[in-house]
């Protein structure tokens, strides 16, 4: 007997990019690795305590080639520099999601103002994100760290701050493609005050391009940290960062290459890993690109 | 299957770009150029320094890397031999007339590098220049004016008497330039700075700022037996250290004027190179705020002295390449007096004298401090101070927050270091005295009017005798003060190829390289 | 088309104004006196008080910053407080050697990401596919820094192929360029790749086959073109960040560039020197961006006819 | 040897897209001819797999979704599936050539009209160089009415018609034996659309080229073709001359497209549109594929596929009520 219905079973969006998520691969190998990270930056007292492992040094013990009792061997204060990067994959996703959440939340309004409102309120907005943008993001982050003093907190504002151009564009274009859809007119026919009608109805629309720039931009916010540091005007000692301890492990290069190698990896596999989701984000929230 | 092997691709593809590297990293080679060299006079010699010259003027700069150029272009009066005494340089001999006045006579026949003959006129010129300098100006704050008798001789007149003047005379600032020369050209609207010319031994070639600065014999050069055994300088700035370092093992480089303390083992094992050691003028220190408790009770900072380990923070900060020192001033500095209070590693006296001070249980405080090196020697300390139930806090900062901060007294205890340069109240006067407490460089906050006397003492009694029973009591007293934790020396470590003779060091970084060349 | 080249270049001064205020203001925020971090800490406290007078460092902030726009207006950058030379002739005296280092990083990037990117966006799911895919995410992932010290090691320490540091001849050039490219390299492919996927399914590509034009002449003549479009925003863009990344590629090779020197100054709080980088770096992107706007007009007919 | 009367001979031709989502069936054994000077027409609505069948002649399928799972197309007597793939591109453009429907994507919009019928021009004939190339490109625009001089301009300078016209020179400049046109005046207004048409057919006659007019609009089959197919759910269901087609019509769906057009001279007459949407390719109905949405539907209908009826030397049916001994009729409406 012919099967009757012809018309495929409607499914809730979620649950349709989620599968086709899952089909990606190397997205999925992106969030394994996420999750580990994730897990071990929760779990970081769990796995080694910080005050024993990852402060106190021994000096007898410094600069130990990996073994199986250091799997990441020792800096050059004896300590383990497994825990260390423990402990700083905790620091690395604050930073990261920290410095996301202020970009986006002022970038955020910054964009949906300029873009719902337009004209010379628009205009003015965006030539200020037009000279935050002439800026290199690295120096703007220099030198805010420079001025503000160089605690982990002003790290993630510098970052955050040198993030918002980019979420101000995204969402800017999103507000403006959507707003002169009949359903912006509607909800504002009966009466609902601009402010509402920019959150309730605009924002969950433009969330595609939102979640795969903020995938995208905490890989850039831990790089970047781990640049500041490398200049020396990062996280300062003993916060277990990665950029950190990869800057302090460069004049030991030759001899014990271990203190930089892990660092780096650990930077790679996470900004990799981040790609990796935010690109399988990008596809499934988008079927068109893909074929 | 498709699918999977593109993961295993990926961490494949990964795994074989660091290999490569990891395992490059291991084998350290230890090939180098050893090969013959250019022994004749006009081998040009190429040295290596940490930092980069800011300026070519002597007027406009007080840093080591700008006085390694401007000492070698320009001479001065006087100078410090080896043994670290003043003798005369331009200057054929002086004489104290009285506590205020000094008599100068110039050599005879001595020309800039253009061949202007050199006069009091020139030295008048320069003395006053430098007066206006903001950067060296306060060496010669004490000299009133210059009185140009004839071409050969003239006075310095003092506002107050001062034994610092000769030594001050030595400082990279006292360079001699000439009068006309500077004019005409200050005249075009043009710097000393971008074409210096003077009389010492080597003259200006080009500086690419950041990249080198190339200098040639000067054949014109007054003091035969001290001309250039080369036949020029290039002085090129590498920051990143392990770069300096492979560039004089691949022979890029002649000689290294800053060595990293990692890689001092590496040059010593490599049988092309030659590591000279020389104790220097630094010293790094652990220094406690004497206004604010709990380090206002010396019971305290005696306790700290004995918490210390200094060998600790000696192995940690420079990789062991210095001496740990019980003395306020580092060993190699002049003015040192061995009469300071020694006290030595012994965690159970200083818990005594802790409980003795009411701090049995211990306390909690914060130490500034800015740069790697410090923070290492701090983490150190911090565990030395644990085990006595001490808890020390870390906070690094930028150098300029740092001064600001510890500027304004609000630091419990700060790490920090002192190069002394010839003069000793260039020291002591910054360190000790009560006016200086805070951004003058009196870190300890220390008010004590019996030293202050005494470094007024030193620095205007003309008996030489009484000026070192002078420091030698200043010593005493703030070590029995306890108000540092004296920490280490740092050695003085220059690398060079082992045929390069002729290197003339001085224990404040003045070193000399009139003399290398090569002698196979 | 000069209209629109001068109109971008006046709009050039609002974007250099707003810059100087923000950099100024952050600066003037910062603690400490910078005329005791330049003098070090040996100096004794009259130089350094000296030395602000000098630098008319006791002046308010706002008096400062209205002599510093007065100079600006003449063009002229101030006097480094460190070296007390003209800023402007320290960025120049350090300016080519920057430029030649993202001039080579960013032609090394391009000549490398583009073919990458049409051939893994023509042979899609392939092998080649795969690999290029990895290889642009690991130069995403790949901090330049680290990159720059794992090729010392690797191939100055061990091989001695290339020098470690400095700024003489070719093979000094060699590490700093790769590690300097490969960062922007991941983006170039991947725009190079999503935007060939793009055109390859457009109706005149099929005209072209149904013409009879060969497969190669398809890709190469007809798609590229098309495809270069966004490509070349991308790498305007990625001239930004390529000077950004220049900052520590240098520190890395000891590379005498402005962004050594810009570190440095930060470091120094010296103001007028971080100043005059910031507005050359901001005058440079604007140029490149400028440049890769007329571009577009070369490759765009649409566009070009809108100037006319 | 087959003699030389068919420009294109399609015989059980079966195409199928392998996506994602499943199998789609796009076309089930077609077959179609078209004589020399011929014109055909190709009706059906979208998803019939018209474009399909014109694409397998120019063997334009994109493989990784599509495949060409069975039947032979015959160019000049030569099955298209044992060309190589230069022979395939010498042949394209040269031989067959083919018209896409929307003019406003179908030229490169980075380069000049006159340089994209120049290089079609050089391809198929490698003596001429590209001065005399362009010089026959202005010639064609002169033909299809635009002026020679306007061959330096650029697509976006061109109106949808004016781009149109292009097309059609660029596909007629080789003057091939056969000439396919996706739909060629869908985007286009009404005016415009007789003007190409007439071009077309003028061309046509001039260069006595046959022609494959795919279209969903009956009019223009009437006002062009010589005869007609009708396709439905990848399949010929109708066959016949113009004069079979409209007077004759056979087949329930080829009455219900009649049904479904407004008529001048009855205007109160309700129109009759066709119930229900086209079947989902990936999984098509069971018997007559039409059956779901047929008002003469029978138990019959629902399981036996029909087979093709020849009802005169050009007419021929794919319908049950056609065959012997089904007992399915059509209540006399339809000629039986």
């Amino acid at each position: 007997m012919a099967k009757t219905t012809t018309v495929q079973k409607k499914r809730s969006m979620a649950s349709e990019i989620w599968r086709r998520l899952r089909r990606d691969k190397l997205a999925m190998l992106g969030l394994a690795i996420l999750v580990i990270l994730a897990l071990m930056a929760i779990f970081a007292d769990v796995i080694a305590d910080y005050d024993t492992k990852v402060i106190t040094q021994n000096i007898s013990n410094r600069l130990q080639e990996p073994s199986l009792e250091h799997w990441c061997g020792t800096d050059e204060f004896g300590r383990d520099i497994f825990a260390r990067l423990v402990h700083g994959s905790r620091v690395s996703l604050v930073v990261g999601l920290v410095s996301v959440t202020i970009s986006l939340v002022l970038g955020g309004t910054l964009g949906s103002i300029a873009g719902y409102y337009g004209g010379k309120v628009d205009n003015v907005i965006m030539r200020i994100m037009d000279i935050f943008l002439a800026v290199p993001s690295i120096l703007l982050a220099m030198t805010i760290v420079a001025a503000l003093g160089t605690s982990l907190f002003n790290v993630m504002l510098a970052i955050g701050i040198s993030g918002i151009p980019g979420y101000a564009r995204i969402i800017r274009a999103s507000v403006m493609s959507i707003k002169d859809q009949e359903f912006v007119e509607a909800s504002r026919a009966i009466g609902a005050k601009s402010p509402t009608t920019i959150f309730r109805e605009i924002l969950p629309n433009c969330l595609a391009p939102i979640i795969v720039q903020a995938t995208l931009s905490v890989a850039s916010a831990i790089l970047s940290t781990a640049s500041l540091s490398f200049i020396g005007l990062g996280v300062q000692p003993p916060d277990p960062e990665w950029g950190a301890m990869l800057s302090g492990g460069r004049n030991y290069l030759r001899d014990a290459l271990h203190l930089t190698l892990f660092p780096g990896l650990a930077i790679v596999i996470t900004i990799l890993a981040l790609n990796l989701l935010g690109d399988g984000l990008r596809d499934a929230l988008d079927p068109r690109l893909k074929q | 299957m498709k699918k999977t092997g593109k993961i295993v691709l990926a961490c494949l593809l990964a795994a074989a770009m660091l290999s490569a590297t990891a395992c490059g990293g291991r084998s350290s080679s230890t090939k180098s150029s050893s090969g013959t060299h250019d022994t004749s006079a006009d081998a040009i010699i190429k040295a290596g320094m940490s930092a980069d010259i800011s300026s070519l003027d002597p007027h406009d700069h007080n840093d080591v890397p700008s006085s390694y150029a401007t000492r070698h272009i320009y001479s001065n009066l006087v100078r410090v031999n080896e043994e670290n005494e003043v003798v005369g340089d331009l200057a054929e001999s002086w004489e104290y007339v009285d506590d205020t006045t000094v008599k100068f006579k110039l050599k005879e026949g001595v020309q800039f590098s253009d061949g202007t003959p050199l006069t009091s006129e020139d030295v008048k010129f320069s003395l006053e220049r430098q007066k206006e300098s903001a950067k060296v100006g306060h060496l010669v704050s004490m000299i009133d004016n210059v009185e140009v008798v004839d071409d050969l001789n003239f006075i310095i007149h003092m506002n107050q008497p001062s034994n610092t003047l000769l030594t001050s005379l030595a400082h990279s600032g006292g360079a001699i330039l000439c009068k006309s020369y500077t004019e005409k050209l200050e005249a075009e609207g043009k710097k000393i700075a971008d074409a210096p010319m003077g009389s010492g031994p080597y003259t200006f070639v080009s500086w690419q700022a950041g990249s080198q600065l190339e200098l040639k014999r000067n054949d014109n050069y007054f003091d035969k037996e001290r001309a250039a055994k080369n036949g020029g300088i290039i002085l090129k700035p590498i920051t990143e250290e392990t770069s300096r370092t492979i560039a004089l093992e691949n022979g890029e480089l002649d000689l290294l004027l800053n060595v990293g303390t990692n890689d001092a083992q590496k040059i010593r094992d490599n049988e092309n190179l030659a590591l000279d050691e020389y104790q220097s003028s630094q010293v790094e220190m652990f220094v406690m705020n004497t206004q604010k408790a709990p380090f206002d009770n010396p019971l305290v900072r005696q306790a700290m002295n004995y918490a210390i380990n200094k060998d600790d923070a000696l192995i940690v900060a420079v990789n062991g390449e210095g001496e740990v020192v019980d003395t306020y001033l580092a060993p190699g500095a002049i003015g040192v007096q061995d009469t300071a209070v020694k006290y030595e590693y012994n965690p159970e006296k200083a818990k005594e004298l802790l409980a003795e001070a009411g701090y049995a249980n211990g306390f909690t405080f914060t130490t500034f401090l800015s740069g790697d090196k410090r923070a290492r020697a701090a983490t150190a300390i911090q565990a030395n101070l644990q085990q006595i139930g001490v808890t020390m806090k870390i906070e690094q900062m930028e150098s300029s927050t740092f001064y600001e901060r510890t500027g304004n007294g609000e630091h419990d205890a700060c790490m920090a270091g002192w190069v002394a340069n010839a003069e000793p109240d260039n020291t002591y006067r910054p360190l000790f005295y009560s006016t200086n407490a805070g951004a003058g460089g009196n870190r300890a906050m220390y008010k004590n009017p019996e030293v202050d006397a005494l470094i007024d003492d030193a620095v205007t009694n003309r008996d030489a005798a009484q000026v070192e029973e002078d420091y030698k009591e200043i010593q005493r007293i703030v070590s029995e003060d306890a108000i540092w934790t004296p920490l280490y020396s740092e050695k003085g470590l220059i690398a060079r190829n082992k045929d390069l003779a002729g290197l003339e060091i001085s224990s404040f970084n003045m070193h000399v390289l009139t003399g290398l060349h090569y002698e196979q | 088309m000069y209209k629109y080249v001068l109109k971008r270049l006046l709009m050039l001064i609002p974007v250099i104004l707003g810059v100087s205020f923000l950099v100024f203001f952050i600066m003037s925020l910062a603690p400490g006196d910078p005329a005791r971090t330049i003098l070090g800490e040996t100096a004794p406290i009259e130089s350094v008080m000296a030395l602000r007078e000098e630098l008319g460092l006791n002046d308010p902030v706002i008096v400062r910053y209205v002599n510093y726009m007065a100079d600006l207006l003449h063009g002229d950058l101030g006097e480094s407080y460190k070296t007390g030379q003209p800023v402007i002739s320290e960025i120049l005296s350090r300016f080519p050697a920057t430029l030649t280092l993202a001039f080579w990083g960013m032609l090394f990037a391009v000549v490398l990401s583009i073919p990458i990117g049409i051939i893994s966006a023509t042979k899609q799911y392939s092998i080649m596919d795969r690999v290029s895919m990895v290889f642009a995410l690991l130069g995403v992932a790949t901090p330049n820094f680290w990159l720059g010290l794992m090729l010392i090691i690797g191939f100055s320490l061990n091989l001695k192929w290339f020098p470690s540091g400095g700024n003489d001849g070719w093979s000094s050039l060699v590490l700093p360029v790769i590690t300097l490219g490969t960062g922007c390299m991941a983006s170039i492919t991947r725009i190079t790749r999503s935007s060939m996927l793009e055109v390859i399914r457009q109706d005149y590509i099929r005209t072209a086959k149904a013409k009879g034009v060969n497969k190669k002449a398809v890709i190469y003549k007809h798609a590229l073109k098309n495809a270069l479009i966004p490509v070349v925003t991308v790498v305007g863009l990625q001239f930004g960040s390529l000077l950004g990344g220049a900052v520590l590629t240098e520190s890395v090779f000891s590379w005498p560039g402005v962004g050594t020197f810009l570190v440095n100054s930060i470091k120094a709080q010296d103001t007028p020197a971080v100043l005059g980088c910031v507005i050359v770096f901001c005058i440079c992107f604007s140029i490149v961006n400028l440049v890769v706007d007329i571009l577009y007009a070369y490759i765009d007919p649409r566009i070009k006819s809108k100037y006319k | 040897m087959e003699d030389k009367k068919y420009t294109v001979d399609i015989k059980n031709l079966s195409v199928r897209y392998e996506t994602s989502d499943g199998i789609v069936e796009a076309v089930n054994g077609v077959d179609l001819k078209i004589e020399r000077g011929k014109t055909l027409g190709l009706v059906g609505e979208t998803g019939a797999g018209k474009t399909t069948t014109a694409l397998s002649i120019l063997r334009l399928i994109p493989n990784p979704p599509g495949k060409i799972t069975g039947g032979v197309i015959e160019l000049q007597g030569k099955n298209v599936f044992d060309y190589s793939e230069e022979e395939m591109e010498s042949i394209r453009g040269d031989q067959v050539s083919m018209i896409f429907q929307d003019p406003m994507t179908s030229l490169n919009p980075v380069m000049t009209v006159g340089d994209q019928i120049a290089e079609e021009i050089q391809l198929h004939n490698k003596k001429m160089d590209k001065k005399q190339a362009l010089e026959k490109a202005k010639e064609m625009l002169e033909m299809v009415g635009i002026p020679g001089n306007r061959a330096g301009e650029y697509p976006h300078q061109f109106s949808g018609g004016m781009k149109q016209r292009v097309v059609i020179a660029m596909a007629l400049v080789c003057n091939p034996d056969l000439l396919i046109a996706d739909e060629p005046t869908t985007a286009l207004d009404v005016t415009i659309q007789a003007q190409v048409l007439d071009l077309m057919q003028k061309l046509k006659e001039q260069y006595n080229t046959s022609m494959l007019m795919i279209t969903h609009d009956l009019g223009i089959v009437a006002e062009v073709c010589d005869e007609v197919s009708i396709m439905y759910a990848g399949r010929v269901v109708e066959h016949g001359t113009l004069e079979d087609i409209f007077e004759h019509t056979s087949h329930p769906y080829t009455e219900g497209l009649f049904n479904s057009l407004p008529d001048i001279e009855h205007r109160e007459e309700e129109l009759k549109p066709i119930p229900g949407l086209m079947p989902d390719p990936t999984n098509l109905p069971e018997g007559c594929p039409f059956h779901p949405r047929c008002s003469y539907c029978t138990e019959l209908c629902k399981t036996r596929r029909p087979v093709e009826t020849r009802l005169s030397d050009t007419h021929t049916v794919a319908c049950l009520a056609y065959e012997e001994g089904t007992g399915v009729s059509l209540g006399g409406k339809l000629h039986e």
